[in-house]
């Protein structure tokens, strides 16, 4: 069985993060189960609810928004990388966390790790 | 154990590229990316091809290569995204040159 | 001395205008970008503004490049206003340009290929610089 | 006369930024006159409220906050960068933006440059 | 073949556990630290983690160093921890120890000293690699 | 028209050092700062001292190079940040090579 697991250092508007993408999108399309992307450092930033990127450039947020929405992709930030760079994790008040993504302890990140046949990071 | 690993930076900035060469075991394999693509303009690339054997191959993303303008020689393999994946299986495990 | 040579003599030891060097390749990072709107808001404030590409940022003027298949907004294209804001000294280092096997075959015209200590010495003429 | 405007490109959790802040400060302890500090790329993180850093970790921005009191040292951010980055500007919810910073243009840039004897990045 | 010769091959086939690449200097980023608690959460779920240090990332092995000097907490003290998380597999790659004019003097214990081919194979035993 | 350049990278790790050398003008200084401080083991340095003549100054912020562990030679000022804020102003202008 072939298993993937992805974890994304790039924020929203780096051009980097477009190459995370399509990667993922071209292992969900060749039925690669693909068992979570895991936000880490700067990609975390995917999640910030108040970003607003020129409506001419690459809308990265709502592409993995999309595939999360198409395929269930389950889609992870760190809380103690998202706190340092402003999304607030409370519980009470997480609308400023985009719905798409869960926020996840680095345990997560073991747990995609000892699952998955391959680990691939962007 | 093979390893596929992903070169995204140029090595006329950083220095990751060496440290990928110098990790590199006799079947793995490179695919050159994004800024990586680069590289096959560098004079390591021709060291490389110096230690190629038939179980050592080269790739690179066929439209990163081309959004940059980089002319790919004949042995260079030109991939999509979609064989990246497909290479990531044919593989042990992958390393991120970043 | 008359007021106007106090000013030459002024601009001849402190400088005149900004320089820019772009030192990142164009698809990776929006460093370019960044640089490039520094750029054309000094222009648009009629203010003194020079572009040098050195070392990677070189890749930024060459011919036949297509963000477009990265799904990139390519902001080179915007280097073809540089005349409009009056944009006109733009420098690149042949040793660079060398280094990389680059021709000297740029998307955009009037670019001055410079060796070395020429590129020093044009650098040298501005009173402040950044570096992207 | 001796005066200083200053870029600041590194964001607040980046141990580059404790260099600039030094710098600042003992030119202003030198009683040289800094007519501005210019937040550029993530250098506008340092103006996001919600970011919460380690208490034992190095506080950036509480240290700019402090320069702005101590000095009356203007802090520009500038608005494209930010909002980019998930830092709202809007006017009339400005809550989500430090009131130690100014949200301005990058013409503000040009102002410091031309009025500024010396010009230096970080 | 008994069921135990299969997973012996299989961890030969595939690895075990993580690797992670440390490639930058200690003090002007993050890139350390988020590693090390990567490393340390590995550890404390008792899964195998090593740790590979190359290029600048051998200066966060190296003695006398003071981050205190710079108003940074000190993340590299927390190495003293490893034995505690059972990370015990530390490798750091002597050509760039030697690029770098470095003694092996570490401010921790048990860390290897590897030739660059071995320290590919050691690198080459792990299931998955990160690299900060 | 002189120049003083604040070299903040390490030249094992990016090529930015070679790039400000590059530049460097008879009259110019370079100040060793942050992953810079590295720079003073590195082979361009011999170069650079080599090139040195009475008019070339370097300079490392002192506390930068002690918690790095970095020894520095006798050729090389060791200096505060409030030198380097005077520095600032004993040259037309900075470059920041980060």
């Amino acid at each position: 069985m072939k298993t993937l697991a992805v974890v994304v250092t790039t924020p929203p508007y780096s051009h980097l993060t477009i190459t995370a993408l399509n990667y993922v999108e071209a292992a969900l399309q060749a039925e690669v189960e693909v068992i979570g992307v895991f936000f880490y450092q700067d990609g975390v930033m995917h999640a910030n609810q108040n970003i607003s990127i020129a409506s001419d450039e690459y809308q990265a947020i709502q592409h993995w928004q999309r595939l999360h929405q198409n395929y269930q992709l389950p889609l992870h930030i760190c809380i103690t990388a998202a706190e340092k760079r402003g999304i607030v994790c409370d519980a009470l008040d997480n609308e400023k966390v985009n719905q798409a993504f869960t926020v996840s302890g680095l345990g997560e990140l073991v747990e995609l790790t000892t699952k998955a046949s391959r680990l691939v990071q962007f | 154990m093979t390893t596929l690993h992903l070169v995204r930076q140029s090595a006329f900035a950083t220095n990751d590229f060496a440290q990928c060469l110098s990790v590199l075991a006799h079947q793995d394999a490179i695919v050159f990316m994004d800024d990586g693509c680069y590289n096959l303009k560098h004079s390591l690339l021709n060291s490389l091809i110096e230690r190629i054997d038939n179980s050592l191959a080269l790739y690179v993303i066929a439209n990163h290569a081309k959004a940059r303008a980089i002319e790919t020689l004949v042995t260079i393999n030109k991939v999509s995204m979609t064989e990246v994946v497909e290479l990531t299986f044919n593989y042990n495990k992958v390393i991120t040159w970043q | 001395m008359t007021m106007i040579d106090t000013q030459v003599c002024s601009n001849v030891e402190d400088g005149n205008g900004l320089a820019i060097i772009n030192s990142k390749a164009p698809f990776s990072s929006a460093y370019g970008k960044d640089a490039l709107d520094i750029a054309l808001i000094f222009g648009s404030f009629e203010q003194k503004v020079s572009l040098f590409f050195q070392g990677d940022g070189v890749y930024q003027l060459i011919d036949n490049q297509d963000g477009s298949l990265l799904s990139i907004k390519d902001y080179l294209k915007t280097f073809a206003a540089f005349e409009f804001y009056d944009i006109e000294d733009i420098y690149v280092c042949h040793q660079s340009l060398a280094n990389r096997e680059l021709d000297e075959s740029f998307h955009i015209e009037g670019v001055n290929v410079l060796q070395s200590i020429e590129f020093s010495e044009a650098l040298n003429q501005h009173a402040h610089i950044l570096r992207f």
